[in-house]
């Protein structure tokens, strides 16, 4: 288990591996929105906070079919699964893996981000913190997600279809709180119900992502 | 020593912080890895010439 | 002699071990000859105060960060023409000095905004074709980067590079037609309006020469490390094989 | 070791092979022969429990090491990179035996990537000596192999037979492990169409 | 030439094959940017343009990497290069199956999409025709960089990032021409910009993408 | 039809062969032989144009119909659909003879991907036929092939060169083309590792 995490960390780090591309992508989303919609200072820091989460959701989203996807091709999916090692953990530790190289680079990197979009000042911190909350849902809901569409050909955008809905829920409540964060307002409630989900997806969805990949393997 | 900067000191001297810092960097990033190579590179050939 | 036997790896390493020296000295004296004239002696603007100071280094680094990528559009351009294997080497070595002076620019250029035009970051044309600059040099490091074959990937930079600098070029024309912008009028109310030219000029001059230096040393190395690390890895290869 | 009793397995819901019954004790090895399209790969997989059985059982999945088509090495992992992390998922530690028997000591610091074709392979094989399971299932392990390396593959079988081990094994050429192995043709076993009797769901 | 084109098409609308995922990204992009921007009509409407545009750029860049990658990775592009076909020409079919299965679709839905983000009447038809006029520039230019990462073991992400800034001129005069479209003013100098931009990547874009692919494929 | 004059490839810029010669005339076929790694398939893929010699010269690239160790098929397209689309793209029509050669006419309207293993290689093989090219350059062909499709593949070969075409293959294993094939054994031309001078630029 713990060769698992730390081969999948090695893996992401070495060249063609994908660490750091997930971020640059945000980058990217970030600095393509105020071309689109022009670059008035009001307008922008109005939509910043929703702006920042979804591109981080979509950054997640973009590198969720590396999840699996890699290790199905070469065949070591098929291998490990007839490894003596349970396949919730080896899902668990794929989730892990993915939020370690995706999520928490995303969530260190939104703050800094918040500047090109005027992001108000009292925004940041719970920007920050409803990121880190709710970044570890969308990796195990993505992994789920992978796990349904692993034998499938680039199984990429019907993966992002898939998993988009299942996204809504905390996207909601997370950008509600960083929204309401920046605008000064209480943001409890909304944090509260993002914990819950976070914390709901990540204790019931690796056994579901397990279950989905053993019949995906046949 | 320090001229009086006023108001702005703390812009002018983290402008100042920030592009030394940034400059010594890749100065030493460059400098260390100049090294490192070319110590690895003569020992590699070093090997070759008495193999 | 012609000019081309310098791309002669042997015959680099050899020339630039005699030059570096010098050229690195005169880097070092050259910035802090300027950067100790600019802070300490130059009196503030009247306007801008003592940010004024900022200028020696916002304006060579801006300046860096554009000629390194000129001259890493040159390398290439030499690469896919004749082939010398230095100048795709010095490219590849120029582009992390280029991307740390856009950094530079952009980090002081932010600074400097917070208290001139009460915010980090606008949108303002210049700052965003920066921005863009940068963009093009994470891309082409990276390219570098995920390519294992040398060769390959001395042709791929290099057609990335000219590629990409015609885009820089096109998007530098739509930011300007995008949005309008704050920077321009800050710097020409201090350079040509008000002309306090040679107080700020003369120490911005010297602070340039540093840069342009320390920008030649820098690639100097950078492209002996290049070179010297092909070598070794040319050699490690050869040795696994046989 | 390893039983299957009446097994039937499909492919892509269409039946291929029916009522392949086979035990392998210890010591004893099986190649399955049969032309191409004939269901090898299809029975071997659910042998190594990675499709389910249409009709029969299968006993002692869980002593399997498989090893199909596809080696599952990471192109940017080096060769004991590849084999330490199999070592560690199959809870054993030891890889140099595995280095030594496919002579890929040489190759351990490349990329697994930067292999040619039998080299792959060899690596690929390799694993198995890793997984510390008795019971071998491998689909046509020798493709792409020269002669030296189908040696080393036969030597690598008959020490781990020795041991009290077993193979089952699909091949179309020879390996050169002797007349004492078993010999399985699957053709024999091709699923008949049932004749209609109205009883199966969609048959 | 022919035959390949029509293969290509073939394979998008087979099974896997990923026709209409795009369109699918790009709705469910448009649907998501409420859930984090806030439901105000006011605010979705200024932005509408400018968020369609980035939409439809994200759903063209995220099906880039299959312009060649499925090819590369099965042998057919080695094989394809030995065949006596002309390398620019490949690449040209390609971009234009891209465009075809991907660009056009895009163009056609974003006028309804439009309406969820309550964009102003007028829009429509600017947002329209600089879609018309912008796609097949992304396409081109998105063949390009997917000629640049074919070699490499997941390029994804790093084909987003080589691409996007090349995509900034194009995403600037056809958001520009969408947004004074919107808004009542006239369109004709970013219209004239954009039909440009398209004009010069389409004639000049395939050589350099047939040059890179001849080195990738070594 | 196919000629190399001193040739030196690499690969991941490691020379792994010099100095090949060889020639081939119409009616000839030639078979190559090494060991695992020794730089078949780089050789191949240089005659193929797939990349360039290192030096040397190659003549006659233009003629040559290349079959790698993958098969260019599309999984999601039928047999004959994947046929016509290689006939369509070497600007030939007819694909019936290239099926009856393989025995591929059962398989027609099955999606390549559906194939088993040696299946989808002779699917690979009928390719050759519709190319028109006179000179096929092979890499391991009869990978996965059970003895009935390698004497199809072998009578094929035949055919190709009673009727004026020429071959070059390599091969770990008998093709039953009988002893008029000349053999080449490419570890004789393996590169060597020049003496320590000092002054190449990168070796
Ligand atoms: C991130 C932000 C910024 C960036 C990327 C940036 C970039 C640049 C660039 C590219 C130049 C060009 C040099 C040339 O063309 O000669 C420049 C010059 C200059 N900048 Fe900035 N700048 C930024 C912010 C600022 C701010 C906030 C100020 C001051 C209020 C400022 C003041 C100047 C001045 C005075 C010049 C000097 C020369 C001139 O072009 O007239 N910049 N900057
Ligand atoms: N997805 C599928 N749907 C329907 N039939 C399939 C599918 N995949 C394979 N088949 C068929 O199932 C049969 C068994 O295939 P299998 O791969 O088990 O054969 P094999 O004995 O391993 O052959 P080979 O020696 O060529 O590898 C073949 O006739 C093949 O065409
Ligand atoms: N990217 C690479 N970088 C360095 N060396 C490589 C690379 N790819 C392959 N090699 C090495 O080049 C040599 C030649 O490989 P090649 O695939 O041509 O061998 P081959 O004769 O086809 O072998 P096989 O019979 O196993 O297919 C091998 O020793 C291999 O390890
Ligand atoms: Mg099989
Ligand atoms: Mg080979």
């Amino acid at each position: 288990m713990r060769a698992l995490l730390w081969r999948d960390l090695a893996l992401a780090v070495r060249a063609g591996g994908g660490f750091g591309l997930g971020l640059a992508f945000f980058l990217i989303v970030t600095v393509l929105v105020p071309f689109g919609v022009g670059p008035e200072t009001a307008r922008l820091s109005a939509i910043a906070p929703g702006i920042l989460w979804i591109g981080a959701l979509l950054a997640c989203l973009l590198s969720l079919d590396r999840i699996f996807a890699l290790d199905f091709e070469d065949g070591t999916l098929d291998l490990l699964a007839t490894a003596p090692l349970p396949l919730e953990g080896i899902v668990a530790v794929k989730a892990l893996a993915h939020w370690i190289t995706t999520g928490l680079p995303l969530v260190a990197a939104a703050p800094a981000l918040g500047i090109f979009l005027s992001l108000p000042g009292p925004g940041y911190p719970w920007l920050f913190l409803s990121l880190l909350i709710g970044t570890p849902a969308l990796s195990v809901i993505g992994t789920f997600g992978a796990a349904l569409t692993v034998g499938l050909k680039r199984g990429g955008l019907l993966l992002s279809l898939l998993v988009l809905p299942l996204y809504v829920p905390t996207l909601i409540f997370g950008a509600e709180a960083a929204r309401r964060g920046a605008a000064g307002l209480p943001v409890e409630t909304p944090l509260l119900l993002l914990a819950g989900v976070s914390a709901g997806a990540l204790a019931l969805l690796p056994f579901a992502a397990a279950a989905v990949l053993r019949v995906s393997l046949r | 020593m320090i001229p009086d900067l006023g108001k702005y000191a703390g812009t002018v001297l983290s402008a100042y912080g920030v592009s030394l810092v940034l400059i010594v960097a890749l100065v030493l990033v460059s400098v260390w890895r100049a090294r490192r190579v070319r110590a690895a590179l003569d020992e590699v050939e070093r090997r070759r010439k008495s193999a | 002699m012609s000019l081309w036997e310098y791309a002669n790896p042997v015959r680099f390493i050899r020339v630039t071990d005699r030059v570096l020296p010098v050229v690195a000295a005169s880097a070092l004296g050259c910035l802090v000859v300027g950067l100790v004239w600019g802070f300490f002696f130059t009196p503030d603007d009247y306007r801008q105060g003592s940010t004024v100071k900022i200028i020696y280094l916002h304006v060579p680094a801006a300046l860096m960060a554009i000629n390194a990528w000129l001259m890493m559009l040159v390398a290439s351009l030499i690469w896919v023409v004749r082939r010398h294997h230095v100048s795709a080497l010095a490219a590849r070595a120029a582009a992390p000095v280029g991307a740390t002076m856009t950094v530079i620019a952009l980090a002081t250029g932010a600074i400097w905004g917070q208290p001139m035009w009460g915010t980090w970051w606008a949108w303002d044309p210049r700052l965003t074709s920066f921005l863009i600059l940068f963009l093009f040099y994470l891309g082409y490091m990276a390219l570098w980067e995920a390519i294992e074959n040398d060769d390959s990937a001395a042709d791929l930079t290099s057609i990335l590079c000219l590629v990409g600098s015609v885009f820089a070029l096109l998007s530098r024309y739509a930011v300007n037609f995008w949005n309008q912008g704050l920077h321009q009028g800050a710097s020409l109310s201090l350079d040509k309006e008000e002309n306090v030219a040679d107080v700020f000029y003369m120490p911005l001059l010297v602070c340039i020469a540093g840069f342009v230096l320390l920008f030649v040393a820098l690639v100097f190395l950078r492209t002996q490390t290049e070179i010297r690390a092909r070598r070794m890895r040319a050699i490690l290869a050869r040795e696994r094989m046989a | 070791m390893l039983e299957l009793i009446d097994v039937s397995v499909a492919r892509g819901s269409v039946p291929v092979l029916e009522g392949v019954s086979l035990a392998l004790g210890p010591g004893e090895a099986l190649v399955l022969r049969g032309p191409n399209g004939s269901g090898k790969t299809t029975l071997l997989r659910a042998v190594a429990g990675l499709q389910p059985a249409l009709a029969g059982r299968i006993g002692g999945q869980e002593n399997v090491a498989y090893a199909g088509h596809a080696d599952g090495l990471k192109a940017s992992l080096s060769v004991s990179e590849n084999l330490r992390f199999w070592a560690a998922a199959f809870g054993t530690r030891d890889i140099s035996t595995a280095l030594v028997a496919y002579d890929l000591s040489a190759l351990e610091v490349r990329w697994a990537g930067n292999l040619s074709a039998g080299q792959k392979r060899r690596l690929g094989l390799a694993r198995l000596l890793v997984t510390g399971r008795p019971v071998w299932v491998l689909d046509e392990p020798t493709v792409s192999l020269d002669a030296a390396s189908v040696a080393l593959f036969a030597a690598a079988v008959r020490a781990h037979l020795a041991q009290g081990g077993a193979a089952l094994i699909a091949t179309h050429i020879d390996l050169g492990l002797g007349a004492e192995v078993g010999v399985l043709d699957v053709a024999r076993h091709r699923a008949r169409f049932p004749a209609a009797s109205g009883d199966e769901a969609f048959l």
